[in-house]
């Protein structure tokens, strides 16, 4: 299945990327899905402890699984105010 | 709860937005805060932030958070407005109104939902030299 | 701290007052409480709230709360206005700033001082019927 | 000496007046002065534990020494705001 995701704040530039995808088996978990971008992007490895994991507009732990279309978010701590 | 979310590049005009202010006779309180964007950040001199927003996101978020203030206190009112892009220093970032019956429960659900944004509401902060 | 006090029997104009705000860079945060008169007093529909007030001794009272707040909170500006005389219903009859680096003292000292003021600021209300 | 009293709030109401004199004996203290309004004005005997005392525009206990010329002023709990 295949995945999309967003970067946001300073991940846009530890990737290099606004957006990108993954085709990962079906059963895959946010987990899962971290251990492909990790290899892909290793600028995200540090960040891994304080990164927030949102599934379209809701924000979702590791353990979450994973559907066909899914738009994830990873973002650093947010800021407003 | 009257509720009013705003998202927006434009500068905001407080003494407007108090302006437009309505509340029944029922209520004896209305706290605002207002968020001003800082010349220094970590020690260094700024002379501006620029606020990224998710804003799909955020708007869920912040209503997600409205519908919980509604259930811990007796608010009648709501409003907040974000600033996004570039806020120069000295310019609003954040303005909130928020009108209960008492000061007690407006200064509590004020505070609450300013820390509960600051926690969830994506929205990202990037000074500009 | 700059420090403004007025005791008046005019209406309140928030968003002139607002208008009028002045901070500088070094400033994050303004927290504003206004308390308006509510339409019932001890359960009896009200039209009104007369204030009295021992004027000499509010002054007094009130700049030695002034002079507590800007040893205890890095406020750099505090206004209020306390409305005089008949008030009715749905009207203004305090309006507080505080202006400060952070929202948490701004918050801390704008609570802190409207519980002071009504613990020894001698001004009294009468309900209007 | 001679003390001047002021009243406010509805202790105006009570006493029936907005100011009274007392002619007290030098030494004389709030405790012995409050003795005094309360002969002239049992209506503010009720009302004892919640009396507010200034002198001057500054608060004063019961046991604070008057001087001739003070200005004394009673009054209820204040309600500002």
């Amino acid at each position: 299945m295949t995945i999309r995701i967003q970067f946001w704040s300073y991940f846009k530039d530890l990737t290099g990327c606004t957006q990108a995808s993954e085709e990962l088996p079906f059963g895959s978990t946010i987990g899962d899905l971290l251990q492909h971008l990790h290899a892909r992007f290793p600028k995200l490895i540090a960040m891994q402890n304080s990164t927030l994991i949102a599934v379209g507009v809701e924000y979702q732990a590791r353990d979450y699984v994973l559907k066909d279309g899914d738009e994830v978010s990873l973002f650093p701590p947010v800021q407003g105010g | 709860m009257e509720r009013s979310l705003t998202l927006t590049p434009d500068p905001l005009d407080e003494p407007a937005l108090v302006a437009t202010r309505r509340m029944t006779g029922d209520m004896g309180a209305a706290v605002y805060f207002s968020g001003v964007v800082r010349g220094s950040e970590d020690g260094q001199p700024i002379s501006a932030i620029e606020y990224e927003c998710f804003r799909p996101m955020a708007e869920h978020q912040f209503h997600q958070l409205f519908d919980e203030l509604e259930h811990r206190w007796p608010v009648e009112s709501l409003r907040l407005v974000h600033r996004l892009g570039v806020v120069k220093v000295n310019e609003s970032s954040l303005w909130v109104e928020v009108i209960a019956p008492h000061r007690g429960e407006a200064f509590a659900a004020c505070q609450w939902l300013i820390d509960e944004m600051k926690r969830v509401v994506p929205i990202w902060k990037k000074p500009v030299v």
